[in-house]
């Protein structure tokens, strides 16, 4: 058998941690070849990044310790290398590319310096240097790269800052190219644009690429063969098409069926009079202007999506209607009193009624309370909704209706997963019995296994108990399944409303369209289709 | 009476033969910086050190390490007119170190300037309660006519430094004088540098230029001059005054004592304030935390100032005694119960927080109730001087008085007058004999001061004297110099002989 | 790296002091710390009851007596001062006013400081002005001259020296509260806390103290050090704590003077003030790890090692 | 959502202004506070005059330098005098203040000057690579050496210096000014405590940078430690450094008091603990005043070092 170009054997990591040793990678083995796309699919938790970090000794020992296995690069056991040939091969046979460019890239650093180090380092002269960093930015599409040349990483957009990092990356030319979540925090066109880039980029180079994942619609689009972990196994390996039609394992099973965007649209009823009527919202920041005049209206029971890239105002218009921000100009009727005008002793009566479910539950639940302090912690602010002896019994209530059980009142948030941390931040939001609940991303940070549960919870209690929901969504494919009305925006304007149903079978505008075609299918198949159409939009 | 003073200049003129003395630069470093070399603040110890009789001379000089008592220096000689005013008779051929001639105009105008409104000149507060009237009759011969009569002008006049005609009212950054020395570099808060004069109207002394170093820490001083930094430190700690080949000590004029405040209940009583004097073991400080060579005091005045009384005698170490004393004024209904408090300033002298502790601990053993106060000296001051805080409890002030100038008038008035500013009680009898001795002469004006003296201490009671403290000096072995009594306030480069 | 264990680390933690108790026992010099300080403060509270009379008993012959002679008794081990007083008595005695002083100026001037600090983080733009410009008056006003003016205008006491010694402390806990209020007030659970209509006041003091308070404490421990530094200086200066009361800095200073030739009059205190401000600086550098989640493997790790 | 940036430098200049107006408030807030202050501790004329002066005497010497207005009247004439620019005599010294304190001044600038620089590169270097291996045999022993650093005083570390190493050894002068050498203790004695106590800081602020994702990318590109630590981590780590030396060099211009006293030095802390000790309000006043504009000018560097170290500051 001929030799790969890199082989994972036996491969077993472990860390101390608070918990005791915690066995993040057991006995995993892959391989790949030159030209080849291997893709690493996981959950949070999973040690999907693991193996990586051991492939460019980033793991730090302590805690970290290597118990078991080798990782051959092209035959040699690069565990065993000493440490000046070891520095000597990443940068220069191994690169990696990261998600989050932005803290990634040193942040005091031009790029240009940091792209010339890459070269330096392994002995470039720098004359040369600065040239080939030039060649590198034009290489990856950065607009005016002289000049980029000069500029810091946070002068960037997102996408540019990942084209910078795959430039840096692949200086030196390198066999391997490991790409650790690439795309997660970016738009979806942005998503497409850069996989596009990473694709071109393997063609001319015949370099391979070990790209890390939890998006299904990646692995879809760019990979030939995938492995799927899951906490620290390695459960199931396979070509893409192969994985995907005829899942073995019942955890890819559920990660394939947990994708989102499949499921039957919501047909909303008829318009009645809206609980939340706003019109003409405007916003400015200085100079930026966030949001040039946004209305709309809310039924009362509905769920409407709001769905844009980032810098559309969707999160600014969010923050407006719970006065977390004062608006510049407009009115939102709230049962027909304008929530603007509201006194501060009107509106802590009326956040019984409005309530918010933020992005990132990590954040947004106080690290030093417990569960049933949190949750509480609204009666004490509203005493008059539940006298005091009840609460313990009506936190368990609350509890269980999320999915949670009430044995977990004494416990902090860090010791919950990151869907029952949004679990416990919806029922916090429950315990004042609102009428309208705005998501702000609420499940954005999550696993995709995790957001169709939950997902699935706000739709039962928006059924059960008649709560309107505004969710705010970059994603398309998330609301689909659960959205009444679908209002897209883009810079501060709303560019399309309608219901579900008109927005993505029949989106008017171009850039509905756009943000439809950006979106990737899990189905390797029909991803296959969508790129042949882009393809040919594009030549 | 007429009294003449004829003192030729041959005495002067007979020291000097500088056979095989050496000569040279030498540096010394002194405790606290000279903020202004004003010659009419050179009564002020840290300015005198520096340019008294070095940059300015005065008329009269007193002898501190002879008897011969005041001496001339600019004047030649002075006598006593009938109407009881003074003439100077001026030393010719002087000049200033700015080249100008020093002549009785001089003189006049240095006084004016000193009584001047137009600025704080220190020496001026020698001259209280007396109206003095330069007039100068030519060129270089001046009266002085005071009233009321000073029998002690010529002395009064050792503490007037002669500036030119010319110099402003206002305080002065260089100092002009006839001295054998003229500044020559002030760098504040580094040096000051005094050099020879060429053209000085006297001997010329051995040593040729001082430098003048300060350093507020002790040990940091006496290491100086063990490591050669410094020539010459004229205060030193005790603790480090261990080498006998450099270190010297030496009577400084202070006279450490509690001023007892007789107006508030039980200090009021005589018995209480005389318990109080017993009840202190004054000898065991020798040599402890005073320093062995210091003597126990028994006027506020040193030994060597005149109508000293040889006849007091130190009040034992009695605690018996003290109780009994205590117990006696108890049952006539005193209450010595009531706490009194001590005030001391704190870094007042060497060791007063140990000293203090340590009388109060003696005062608590025979039965006072004592409380300790360190306060800083400008609320010492308050407490020490009047007028008095109304409501006050009774009051024990621990201070440190100052007279090398061989006289007690300089002491006596303001420490035990009823008018004196820090006199704690009030006594016609101590009011008239201090008046009567401020006009005697010779040995009458002894003999009163020394009846001062006796009656305030066995009498009266006046207050609990405790020591004359010595200083500690180190010199280099290069130089051959003894500080005096008067080295606190004046440090005259001609006495130092380099060897 | 981040470690991935959020949905493993579900296992239940145990309790706050037992495992604080464990933690410690990981770091030996932090143990070490802890007990020299508990031991200082047992003596704190006994000190001048046990020993106050011997420690003021005078012997002017006994004075400056050597260290080291296990003839006498215990307590003159370390020697006499300047009026022959037992120095392990004097220090032990001292211990009261010492850490009452230091411990005062430190509660006052973090409470004071973090209050004040909370409050322009979190209120208008000029309430904030304000107290900023409060603040950068104190710290521009050089501290040992507001010392030296202040108990000149007050006179020195103990309660006076606290006071100082914490009006200059001041600005560094208002400087800190607010840079991590301003930081914190933006997170997301202080944005839910408004959502749910939660008053300032509860912000601030359920939400957003609690966060700041690990850091406050770190400063706490390091500025107790400070406190009793400063306020031996200020002793150097003759404006400190006055004779008969007694503390470690007066005792320095009053020693300073026999370094020469009695080195154990300031040596000993100063030893005092060394080993509790090491171990005030040992025990808050353990801490800074142990209330970090993220550190603080790196001592539960050892914990269990050792046990 | 970062609002279109306009040009650094107009961004510069308003930032200045804005934090001139601050400090000048401040400054204002700093002379009254100190104007009224001191006057309450007691008279000038009780501690320039001897305790024997007359009452005539002290009353005169109150006239002459206008202290027996009402303070209202005080003020007002001082604040008069220094808008013009003068800031009135010494009393003690009977030069114009500001000379006096300019003088001293000049020698505490220098003393924190040389000062800081020393401590400011020693405790980088110790500082990064204890935390390179933090946890390790360095990293412990510059720990207790910086611990035992802060927490010694500082008088008592200076009379035993003089004595080992002036008098003792007679290697060094042991106090004053003149050469070089004389700069040798008092620089070392200062050097101590923040020197202590930015080591702890750059140790914390480097085991937070050196575990940035930044530095796992140079990591992956190759780079050696050397690099890493000095040129990746350490620019990131020094905002945090910066805001202590500030904090340090702060204290240092307020003027070593102990220090200047021990060695001798003329600097502006001895200044103005004599000057208060002696009343000399203007000189006080006048020194406050050099000190604080010296801490807003240095506060202001800091702000500029700030933003040249962090590119994300400049606008």
């Amino acid at each position: 058998m001929a030799e790969h170009l890199l082989e994972v054997r036996n491969l077993s990591v472990e860390f101390h941690t608070a918990a005791g040793v915690v066995k993040a990678v057991r006995n995993i083995s892959y391989h790949l070849d030159r030209g080849e796309t291997l893709a690493i699919l996981g959950e949070s938790g999973s040690g999907k990044s693991v193996s990586s970090s051991a492939i460019m000794n980033l793991i730090d020992m302590p805690p970290g310790r290597i118990s078991a296995g080798e990782i051959l690069l092209d035959g040699v056991d690069l565990l065993t290398m000493p440490a000046n040939q070891r520095r000597e091969v990443n940068g220069r046979r191994i690169a990696m590319i990261f998600q989050d460019p932005l803290s990634h890239l040193n942040p005091v650093y031009t790029i240009g310096w940091q792209i010339r180090e890459a070269l330096t380092t392994h002995g470039t002269a720098s004359a040369q240097a600065r040239a080939e960093a030039l060649r590198l930015l034009t290489r990856v599409g950065i607009p005016e790269p002289e000049h980029a040349l000069g500029k810091y990483p946070h002068e960037f957009s997102g996408g540019q800052r990942q084209r910078v990092m795959i430039a840096m990356a692949l200086a030196l030319r390198p066999d391997l190219l490991i790409a650790d979540e690439p795309t997660t925090a970016l738009d979806v066109t942005v998503q497409a644009e850069v996989l596009a880039l990473l694709e071109e980029l393997q063609q001319e180079t015949g370099m391979a690429v070990l790209i890390i994942t939890h998006d299904l619609g990646v692995v879809a689009e760019i990979a030939d063969r995938v492995v799927v972990m899951e906490k620290g196994e390695l459960v199931e390996a396979g070509t893409v098409r192969e994985v995907y039609r005829n899942p073995q394992h019942p955890y890819t099973r559920k990660l394939i069926a947990a994708a989102p965007g499949k499921g039957e649209m919501h047909e909303p009823a008829a318009r009645t009079a809206p609980v939340l009527s706003v019109r003409d919202v405007r916003k400015r920041y200085g100079a930026f202007e966030a949001l040039k005049g946004v209305s709309f209206d809310l039924m009362p029971g509905e769920t409407m999506a709001v769905v844009g890239e980032s810098g559309s105002g969707k999160s600014t218009l969010a923050r407006i209607l719970l006065r977390l921000d004062e608006p510049d100009a407009g009115s939102a009727h709230w049962k027909g009193r304008d929530l603007f005008t509201l006194s501060p002793g009107e509106l802590y009566k009326l956040r019984r009624d409005l309530q918010m479910v933020f992005q990132d539950p990590t954040q947004s639940l106080n690290p030093r309370m417990t569960v049933y302090q949190l949750v509480s912690e609204t009666w004490i602010i509203h005493p008059d909704i539940l006298p005091k002896a009840k609460w313990r019994e009506r936190v368990a209530e609350l509890l269980v209706q999320v999915g949670l059980g009430p044995e977990h009142m004494g416990r902090y948030p860090h010791q919950f997963s990151g869907g029952q941390r949004q679990r416990i931040a919806i029922a916090r939001a429950l315990a004042l019995e609102p009428q309208l609940i705005i998501c702000d991303e609420a499940v954005s940070a999550l696993d995709v296994s995790v957001q169709a549960q939950v997902i699935a919870l706000l739709d039962k209690l928006r059924r059960e108990m008649g709560i309107a929901f505004i969710f705010i969504a970059h994603d398309l494919p998330v609301v689909r399944d659960f959205a009444d009305h679908v209002m897209v925006m883009r810079k501060g304007n709303v560019v399309e409303f309608g219901t579900v149903r008109a927005v993505f079978e029949t989106p008017r505008e171009d850039y509905t369209r756009a943000l439809l075609a950006a979106g990737l299918d899990p189905d390797p198949d029909v991803q296959a289709a969508h790129r042949a159409a882009r393809l040919q939009r594009a030549s | 009476m007429k009294r003449i003073l004829v003192l030729g200049a041959l005495m002067l003129g007979s020291a000097l033969s500088p056979a095989f003395a050496g000569s040279g630069p030498i540096k010394i470093v002194l405790a606290e910086e000279a903020d202004l070399l004003e010659p009419c603040m050179a009564t002020r110890s840290n300015i005198g050190r520096v340019i008294m009789q070095n940059v300015s001379e005065t008329l009269t000089e007193l002898d501190v390490r002879g008897d011969k008592g005041v001496m001339p220096r600019l004047a030649e000689k002075w006598e006593q007119n009938a109407d009881g005013s003074w003439r100077f008779h001026l030393r010719q051929g002087v000049k200033f170190s700015d080249g100008t001639t020093f002549d009785a105009k001089d003189v006049k105008h240095s006084f004016d300037r000193i009584m001047s409104d137009k600025n704080a000149c220190e020496s001026r507060r020698y001259f209280g309660g007396m109206t003095v009237t330069p007039t100068v009759v030519d060129d270089f011969t001046i009266d002085f006519k005071a009233d009321p009569v000073q029998p002690i002008l010529p002395l009064l006049l050792s503490l007037v430094t002669i500036v030119p005609e010319e110099t402003p009212l206002e305080f002065v950054r260089e100092p002009i004088g006839t001295g054998p020395y003229k500044l020559t570099n002030w760098t504040p808060g580094q040096q000051i540098v005094l050099t020879g004069r060429e053209d000085y109207w006297g001997a010329k002394p051995e040593v040729t230029e001082a430098t003048y170093l300060f350093r507020a820490d002790p040990s940091v001083r006496a290491a100086m001059v063990q490591a050669g930094e410094a020539d010459l430190s004229p205060s030193i700690s005790q603790l480090d005054a261990t080498n006998p080949a450099t270190d010297f000590s030496y009577l400084d004029s202070e006279t450490v004592y509690l001023r007892i405040d007789h107006n508030i209940e039980p200090l009021n009583d005589v018995r209480v304030r005389r318990a109080l004097n017993l009840a202190i073991d004054r000898q065991a400080f020798l040599g402890t935390l005073v320093p062995d060579s210091a003597l126990l005091a028994t006027a506020i005045v040193p030994p060597p100032t005149l109508g000293w009384n040889p006849d007091v005698k130190v009040f034992p170490y009695d605690p018996d005694g003290a109780r009994t004393l205590l117990e006696e004024a108890k049952a006539d209904g005193v209450k010595v119960d009531t706490p009194i408090t001590i005030i001391a300033r704190s870094a007042n002298f060497p060791n007063v927080t140990e000293i203090m502790e340590a009388i109060q601990a003696q005062l608590q053993e025979v039965g006072f109730k004592v409380e300790l106060k360190f306060v800083e000296v400008a609320e010492h001051e308050q407490y020490y001087s009047k007028p008095f805080k109304e409501g006050r409890g009774p009051q024990i002030v621990a201070a440190m008085h100052d007279n090398s100038k061989g006289d007690p008038s300089f002491s006596m008035f303001f420490k035990y007058a009823t008018e004196g500013t820090q006199s704690g009680f009030s006594d016609p009898k101590v009011d008239d004999l201090i008046k009567r001795a401020s006009a005697a002469v010779g040995d009458e004006r002894a003999k009163l001061w020394s009846e001062v003296i006796a009656y305030v201490h066995d009498e009266v009671v006046a207050d609990v004297l405790l020591f004359h403290m010595v200083g500690f000096s180190r010199v280099s072995e290069r130089l051959d110099f003894k500080p005096t009594m008067a080295t606190n306030g004046t440090l005259q480069l001609s006495e130092i002989k380099i060897k | 790296m981040t470690l991935q264990t959020t949905d493993t680390a579900l296992a239940e933690e145990p309790h706050f002091a037992r495992r604080m108790v464990r933690m410690l026992l990981a770091d030996r010099f932090a143990l070490c710390a802890a007990i020299f300080l508990l031991v200082i403060l047992v003596l704190a509270i006994v000190g001048p009851s046990w020993l106050g009379d011997l420690a003021t008993k005078q012997n002017l012959r006994g004075r400056n007596a050597a260290p080291f002679d296990w003839e006498r008794g215990w307590v003159w081990w370390m020697g006499a001062d300047a009026l022959g007083r037992p120095l392990l008595a004097r220090i032990i005695v001292a211990t009261q006013n010492t850490l009452m002083v230091a411990a005062g100026a430190v509660a006052l001037s973090a409470v004071v400081g973090t209050v004040l600090g909370l409050v322009a983080g979190f209120s208008s733009a000029r309430v904030n002005q304000i107290i900023m410009r409060l603040a950068d008056v104190i710290m521009s006003f050089p501290s040992l001259l507001i010392a030296v003016i202040v108990l000149y205008i007050l006179g020195s006491s103990i309660l006076n020296l606290m006071l100082v010694l914490a009006i200059t402390r001041i600005p560094v806990y208002l400087r800190t509260t607010r840079a991590e209020v301003l930081e914190i007030r933006e997170r997301m659970f202080v944005q839910a806390a408004r959502v749910m209509g939660a008053s300032s006041k509860r912000i601030l003091f359920r939400h957003i103290l609690p966060v700041v308070l690990p850091t406050l404490t770190t400063l706490a421990t390091l500025d107790f050090a400070y406190v009793m530094l400063a306020e031996s200086a200020l002793s150097f200066l003759g404006i400190g704590i006055q004779p008969p009361e007694i503390t470690w800095g007066l005792m320095i200073s009053q020693g300073r003077q026999y370094l020469t030739n009695a080195w154990w009059l300031s040596f000993w205190p100063g030893l005092a003030i060394i080993l509790t401000t090491l171990s005030l600086n040992l025990l808050s550098n353990w801490l800074r790890i142990a209330l970090d989640p993220v550190q603080r493997w790196r001592l539960e790790m050892k914990g269990r090692k050792n046990g | 959502m970062i609002p279109p940036p306009d040009s650094p430098e107009g961004a510069m200049l308003r930032f200045i202004r804005k934090r001139a107006v601050a400090s000048l408030i401040s400054l204002v807030g700093l002379i009254v506070m100190v104007f009224f202050l001191s006057r309450l501790t007691g008279d000038p004329a009780a501690l320039f005059l001897p305790v024997e002066a007359s009452a005539e005497m002290k009353a005169q010497f109150r006239e002459l330098h206008g202290l027996n207005d009402p303070l209202l009247v005080q003020f007002a004439r001082y604040v008069g005098d220094v808008v013009t620019g003068d800031f009135g005599e010494s009393l003690r010294k009977a030069r114009p203040a500001l000379d006096v304190v300019l003088e001293a001044f000049t020698w505490t600038l220098w003393l924190a000057l040389v000062t800081m620089t020393l401590v400011t590169g020693a405790a980088i270097v110790v500082g990064s690579l204890a935390a390179f291996r933090a946890g390790g045999f360095f990293d412990r022993l510059s720990s207790v050496i910086s611990l035992l650093g802060a927490s010694v005083p500082d008088f008592w570390v200076a009379i035993v210096a003089i004595v080992v190493f002036s008098v003792n050894l007679a290697w060094l002068p042991t106090s004053g000014t003149g050469s070089l050498l004389h700069w040798i203790l008092p620089i070392s004695v200062l050097f101590i405590r923040p020197f202590g106590i930015i080591v702890q800081v750059v140790r914390g602020s480097m085991i937070g940078a050196l575990s940035s994702a930044y530095v796992k990318t140079a990591r992956a590109k190759g780079v050696k430690s050397g690099p890493i630590i000095f040129v990746h981590a350490l620019r990131n780590a020094m905002l945090p450094v910066i805001t202590v030396i500030g904090d340090q060099a702060a204290s240092l211009l307020n003027g070593a008091v102990i220090i200047e006293t021990i060695f001798g030095f003329p600097g502006v802390g001895k200044l103005m603990i004599d000057s208060i000790l002696q009343r000399d309000f203007n000189v006080v006043l006048a020194a406050i005043l050099v000190t604080a504009l010296a801490i807003f000018l240095m506060n202001l560097l800091i702000d500029l070092a700030y933003a040249l170290l962090d590119p994300r500051i400049r606008h």
